[in-house]
């Protein structure tokens, strides 16, 4: 761990977006490339003022396949790397996602979710992302994505998202969404040394044939390029040194799964998640800015006397198997409410149906998060 | 019979288009008085009698705010009028 | 807690969500209160719908969203048509006259302010029509102080154009009337 | 006097009474020369397809014609347009979008369309900058200009659309300011007669969004500054580089026959069952 | 129902991709617009030969971006369109898969999945794709998706997929693998006369303000372009016109929703399973490719006198939440297996786990199908 | 006698011992070509990052050239070196892929980074058809020609790369045959020592795809018509349209300077130091 | 319920796909049995890793993969490293004698055939070597019969090459030795 | 001394690429009887007096395959070779 060397602290009232900027400046990202979108077009628009300031570069791009590419080989030539965009960029990007998780580069992407499918509404917020970053690119791997509820943790979380990136070698999701992205709230920075950051590893060896580069579940050093490390890169399967390998079954098998492994064992690590349903008879279970509505409808519900508690998902991915199964091991009644038509629910459900009842519960206009008085209504319901 | 017509309300505003003006070569337009119901002021016509109905007015107004009747017309026949 | 809940609205370009940004900041910044500021708008810049709603608190707010607010400024028509009837029973509506027409007779307390008109032919800065409508909201709420709200707007103001809004607010504050 | 109905109001959906545009825009001004150009070649809406992307731009046939019309995604208006027109042969396929859809996110596809010859009538909207999205830099955005994505002064060169879409292979390429509304629509008229791919550059006012960033102004400052820096494409040939510099190059870039490929299947496919007989 | 116009009725012996070409030809397909791609290349290359003579068309596009938008631009125009890829193409397509969603056009995409993630195998198949078919574009949305087992099924699925994609105005989606795809077995084609065919419903009412063209649950006629219907297609948020509305949360609510309704609503119409567990002890899971391997194993452990069973989902989406919901209600063990990492397995574990055991087996190497003796050992290790 | 080591062996990873293309295939001789500039110029692998996509012409210098190298996704690597060079401008950042997948799925990130002029290296194999997917047809492929998707003769038209990307605005574009070797090393060192973004086009024969596509047969007969097509830029330039049917113009398109991506972004982040010190 | 398994493999280039597709072919078509037929390869197009494997069965073939052939016929050294611990016990190996020098002592039933010099220099066709091994199999074997053999390869080889073909099969089927 | 080495275990074939035959100013390459370990016959030299060491045949080979020994050389100095 080091420390930001710097930070805007201070306390400011500004959107989510601009928070998300200002974290990144504090996690030390000095490579954003990106292409607008509505409603994430704030952060590279800041950044691309911002970045300058503090010696790093941004780029536009001519489309967000370009930016997801430059910001994996600006990685690789040893920045900070960040890209920005909203669902319809996240969908071009899926290819070259796979193609950061298969080479084990570190990035983070800021997915300010808007109303979809397709070009749906653009500066609406809407949870609809939460799967296709998890599970949008072919093939079998794994991500890791938070969600935040704020414009706050849009700044605190996006140095985390770096901190992981750099831990784990793997892409690391920012889940807002266009609501949280364009609130404006108060936001608290920290001053720089208050701000810890994971360094990057690199090893020292220089014949790659002599290290391990690849597929260490224990997540191997990165041989950055421009220090002589002759460093091998590529998606096509490789065995542990980068070296392409097309026939090897069993190559093939630890080229998919060592990468999904190195981030399933260190699950416990990564997982962050919000319990608060002691003594509850129905605990509502959220991620992102719907658990705000849900923390409100707790209130409610136990200012009329009803036992309710809420789990809140910080990460969303891995998938957090062990609070949910917790939860559903100490309470009956589990309600999953999201800002989409059930993505995560499955996931949920698969978790704790041996041991609750699981429902679900959508806002009653897409987009629009729950109001609290219907989450109630349906704890009611369900607690009658 | 008149050669012009500005559907005012389809007009958003001389004060931040205001190509009709610019491009009336008798300079025949100036703002109106009234705003139209989206707050916008549109033009209004100062001297019909000397319009030729070369119709740039009508091809440059890019909310199709303004109608020449080229049939009303007495001046000389349209030409290439402002725009090279 | 007390909680009070705003929508703005207008058109694209009218400034309505500016307008709920300097509340925020006012309450953040200058009246230590907490603040969320959200907002909607359609894609066209100009002239499309456009709205802001604050919400000001003395505790962190935890709910985010105005479903009925207590204050709705309207700075076009088609606010009208959207939020009106969303106005908390006994909640006042501050509307610009020179752009709207109707109101349903469903809204009592009503404050009128031809801020566009203002805007355009005293201020003669067509785009403080929203600052004309801060000056007419700091009268007839207690929302946020006078002088917070002046201090925010002069902070989020271009340099150089300071006075002409101040002007505005000015004329707004002067000028409301009702309810 | 609102009694009167513009001439083009024929051409639009009975139920879109406002564009969306902002005052002063330039897309009006080529929604009137795309019409007109209609209206001159005596053809009717069933007569089109139209097809745009994502943009401030793109909304100029979308919703306000009163035609088939496909709105895409942002950047594939030309992608889709080709599935149209190879399906069908006999209509005319016209796109309009902008500069950022069809050269930025949608390169690619124009040059290719370009490549094939396909008969697509494309009318690209450049305006110097991303409109809808707030200003942003574009590939047209001149060099050293401070959008919002290059407060310190773009640092890129910009494409120079038409002559890049003549090396690709076009068949019909054209050039014109909206100061310059009636020779636009002469080139409208002329790209929809083409067989083969057309282009036609219309190079735009966005008083919003580049008028800010140029610092040129508003509408009719634009619009001055294209009459001023317009140079025709016969003179220009014959000035040096540095001469042109900053100069708006108008006219036609180029206007050649070759095999058009929606044509070229009806052909194979035609030639196909006579085989067979 | 109309009947086909052209198949080349036998018996055949050659390849899945093969079979699956001759399948589109024979439901009428008329329009293919792919970009190579092992290890799907020969459903287009064999479609270039084969379409100019039944009068349709083959474009070879720029890249699979350029494949969907032309397949979907040529689906408005009236033809019966398909596009060809493997995970990577898939990928690239998703934004323009939410596109051919929102806007309610029918198109056939067939999938041949190779190992990924990324540029992985190409030549080597695996169930990598299962979910990012159905959830890889952002937003929320449904689609439908079949899973063949074999060359065979690749001609039947094939159809199949036209037809359901015409009566519902979805696309549908071909899981195929490299393996089948690559895969020669005997194909019987039957004659033309004997393959039923979905004909497109067009509307005849000239105003589209006075039709319903969109959002219908029930499944709207098709404005199909060129027929003076003045049909508005757009996938920005829109009414059952299909015009823009970017303000109303009620009009986005349906314009998210209704499209997932039409689908789940006739969900028993669409989903196709195979059962085959009747008093077993333990059920076999499996969809595509793997369902060779457990209908093996199913028989060498009723061999040995262990009952098992098995259940295949011919159709992975909708999901057949219904038939895990039977399974796991006769059934006490209920054993997944799958070629990946376990991508339809949380969504199996839903219906399933409130009442039976679920568990898990994946290949011993990704990309080569289970041996059933491997498949038999964990079946003895969960019913001893 | 095989205890011989071939001078270029050097610059390759020695646990790489053979290539992996088929016989006779030209990608072997731009291998040659690009190492033999290396040493001419006395650069070290170490000065290089090498980017290539997806091809067996992106398998040029994966993973046979000692040097860091990132294989990327088809289409993509101009993309990914756009990002390697920003991060290390002082790196010489070379692309070697293919014409399918630099100028069809790629088209789009090669003409913008030559608009951008950010100082890449691109070495682009145009052998007129994918090779590595089994033969199908390129943008590349001559009209007319029969390949795998095209079994009725192609109905396209082909880009002529190397002009396009000039009028896209590269600073370097140059191109060669296989049939010279030597002008082709001397084009790429070159490229490499441009401050800019430098395009040379290889011409290359693919006998197993291209060589059965065109009928022209095997290596030494593609190579032949190489030789027996070239015409010199120069000699081009005053040649007219219908003479130069079929023909390979070879040379020097375009040596131009022109302010470069990377060092201009260095430029700016230097004098924003300046400015706050 | 008979099922025989074979894998045959080779280097790209040298047809040992091809080989397997004709086997296949011969079964369904010409011996009315059933046939699975699988391939992998690398993607280089020449000197690559290729293999095929074919189960012929009297029943339609339920699990479709080979992981312990019956035959294997391997045309390179490459193919012998992959896939001839896999044979199972009893199985038989033919081989291209010039391509391969060295084969592991686990297998027994060995038949070798010298089919690249066969095909270059008596067919004068390289690239028959795989119908010279063919030919071999056919001779060692009952897979499939050897009518159905010689109509499926010369349903399959280019026309106007048919005889080079039958010649490199019948020299495979005389000169094969062992086991 | 001699000037040309043929890496026979490199080359892919004088049947299929052949290249050295065909660039070989002097022609001096045929053949060889021996196939190499992957099943291709290299070629063999059959006049190393005449070479004149032009490095075409290193050069052009694509499999690097043949190494000429400048040092070792006593003809003209290498030219353009036949490459244009
Ligand atoms: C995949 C995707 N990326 C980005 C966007 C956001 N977007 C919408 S319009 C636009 C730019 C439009 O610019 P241009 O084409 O020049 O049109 P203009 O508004 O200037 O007319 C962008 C980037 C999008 N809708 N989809
Ligand atoms: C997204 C994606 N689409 C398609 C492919 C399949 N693919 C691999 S290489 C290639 C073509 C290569 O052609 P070219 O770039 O000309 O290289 P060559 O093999 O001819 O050297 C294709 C289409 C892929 N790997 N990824
Ligand atoms: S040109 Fe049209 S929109 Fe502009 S001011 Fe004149 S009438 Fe109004
Ligand atoms: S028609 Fe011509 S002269 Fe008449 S008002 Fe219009 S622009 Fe002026
Ligand atoms: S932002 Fe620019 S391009 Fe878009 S409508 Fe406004 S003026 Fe026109
Ligand atoms: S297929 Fe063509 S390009 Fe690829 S290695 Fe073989 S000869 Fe070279
Ligand atoms: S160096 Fe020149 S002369 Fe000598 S063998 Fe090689 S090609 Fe022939
Ligand atoms: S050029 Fe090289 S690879 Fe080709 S035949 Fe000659 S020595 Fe062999
Ligand atoms: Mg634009
Ligand atoms: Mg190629």
């Amino acid at each position: 761990m080091i420390k930001a060397r710097t930070a805007l602290a201070g306390t400011h009232f500004d959107m989510g977006n601009w928070a998300c900027a200002e974290g990144a400046i504090a996690a030390g990202c000095n490579f954003v490339a990106g292409y607008p979108i509505t409603p994430a077009s704030e952060v590279a628009n800041y950044m691309a003022k911002r970045l300058p300031q503090v010696g790093g570069i941004f780029l536009q791009t001519e489309d967000e396949i370009a930016a997801i590419c430059s910001v994996i080989g600006a990685s690789w030539a040893g920045c900070r790397a960040l890209t920005v965009t909203s669902g319809p960029g996240i969908s071009l990007m899926q290819e070259n996602i796979g193609f950061a998780v298969s080479t084990e580069t570190p990035i983070v992407i800021i997915d300010v979710q808007r109303l979809g499918p397709s070009t749906g509404v653009p500066s609406i917020g809407m949870a609809g992302d939460i799967v296709q970053v998890a599970r949008g690119s072919h093939g079998d791997y794994q991500i890791i994505a938070l969600c935040p509820e704020s414009p706050q943790e849009m700044f605190d979380l996006t140095i985390r998202a770096f901190n992981i990136a750099e831990t784990y070698r793997v892409p690391v999701f920012l889940m807002a969404d266009g609501f949280i992205g364009h609130m404006r709230e108060q936001i608290i920075i920290p001053p720089a040394d208050q701000i810890d950051l994971v360094e990057r590893r690199v090893p020292t060896v220089a014949d790659p044939m002599k290290r391990q580069d690849f597929l260490d579940i224990g997540v191997a050093p990165m041989p950055v390029f421009g220090k002589g490390l002759q460093a091998h890169v590529t998606s096509s399967c490789h065995d542990e040194h980068g070296m392409r390998n097309l026939t090897e079954p069993a190559v093939m098998h630890r080229y998919v799964m060592n990468p999904i492994q190195k981030i399933l064992t260190h699950r416990d690590q990564i997982v962050e998640v919000r319990e608060d349903y002691v003594n509850a008879d129905l605990v509502l279970v959220t991620y992102g800015t719907v658990s705000r509505s849900a923390r409100a409808a707790a209130r409610l519900a136990r200012n009329q006397g009803l036992r309710v508690g809420t789990l809140r998902l910080i990460t969303c991915w891995p998938f957090p198997e062990e609070a949910i199964r917790k939860a559903a091991s100490r309470v009956n009644n589990l309600l999953v409410l999201e800002n989409n038509s059930g993505q995560l629910y499955p996931y949920i459900r698969a978790e704790a149906a041996h041991a609750s009842r699981v429902e679900f519960l959508g806002p009653q206009f897409l987009g629009q998060i729950h109001d609290p008085n219907a989450i109630l209504e349906k704890v009611k319901e369900m607690l009658a | 019979m008149s050669k012009v017509d500005v559907l005012s309300q389809n007009c958003k505003g001389v004060d931040q288009c205001g190509i009709c003006k610019y491009v009336c070569p008798k300079d025949l337009y100036r703002d109106s008085k009234e705003m139209n119901s989206a707050g916008y002021i549109p033009p209004e016509m100062t001297d019909e009698a000397s319009c030729t109905a070369c119709e740039n007015c009508m091809i440059y107004c890019p909310d199709m705010a303004i109608v020449v009747h080229k049939d009303a017309q007495d001046g000389p026949p349209a030409g290439e009028g402002s725009d090279d | 807690m007390t909680r009070t809940e705003l929508t703005i609205a207008g058109l694209g370009g009218q400034g309505s969500i500016l307008a709920g940004m300097m509340l925020g900041k006012a309450a953040v910044a200058y009246d230590g209160k907490f603040a969320t500021h959200t907002q909607a708008y359609s894609s066209e810049l100009r002239g499309g719908f456009a709205a802001a709603w604050v919400i000001i608190a003395d505790e962190p707010v935890e709910y985010p969203r105005v479903i009925h607010p207590d204050i709705l400024v309207a700075q076009a028509q088609d606010s009208i048509d959207r939020f009106a009837s969303s106005l908390k029973p006994g909640g006042i509506l501050i509307m610009d006259t020179d752009m709207i027409s109707n109101i349903p007779e469903s809204v009592n307390g009503v404050f009128r302010i031809p801020a566009t008109s203002i805007a355009r032919n005293e201020v003669n800065e067509p785009v403080t029509a929203n600052i004309v409508m801060l000056g007419a909201l700091c009268k007839c709420t207690d929302l946020v102080s006078r002088i917070a709200l002046e201090a925010a707007i002069q902070e989020m103001v271009p340099k150089g154009k300071t006075e002409k809004n101040m002007d505005a607010f000015r004329l707004g504050y002067e000028r409301v009337k009702g309810a | 006097m609102n009694a009167t109905v513009h001439p083009l109001r024929k051409y639009a959906r009975p139920h879109v009474t406002r564009t969306t545009t902002c005052p002063g825009c330039g897309n009006g001004i080529a929604t009137q020369a795309i019409l007109r150009a209609i209206e001159e070649l005596d053809l009717r809406m069933d007569d089109f397809v139209f097809v745009s992307g994502i943009g401030c731009s793109a909304w100029i046939p979308s919703p306000f014609f009163a035609a088939d019309t496909l709105h895409t995604t942002h950047g594939r208006p030309v992608a889709f347009a080709t599935g149209v027109k190879l399906g069908l042969p006999e209509k005319h396929v016209m796109v309009v979008s902008g500069d950022g859809d069809l050269t930025a996110i949608g390169g690619n596809h124009l040059i290719h369309a370009a490549r094939r010859n396909i008969g697509l009538t494309v009318v690209l909207m450049n305006n110097g900058i991303y409109g809808m999205t707030g200003g942003q830099t574009a590939p047209t955005t001149p060099r050293g200009i401070s959008t919002v994505t290059s407060p310190y002064g773009s640092l890129e060169h910009s494409f120079d659309i038409a002559p890049m879409i003549v090396s690709a292979g076009a068949a019909y390429v054209a050039r014109w300011t909206t100061h310059h509304p009636r020779q636009l629509t002469k080139a409208i008229k002329k790209g929809l007669t083409k067989k083969g791919f057309a282009l036609i550059e219309v190079v735009t006012q966005c008083p919003v969004q580049f008028g800010r960033a140029s610092k040129l102004g508003g509408a009719v400052e634009i619009l001055k500054h294209f009459k001023s820096n317009s140079v025709r494409i016969e003179k220009a040939r014959k000035m040096d580089p540095a001469e042109l510099l900053g100069k708006i190059v108008v006219g036609e870039f180029v206007d050649i026959e070759k095999p058009e490929l929606s044509s070229e299947w009806t052909r194979l496919i035609h030639s196909m069952r006579e085989g067979r007989q």
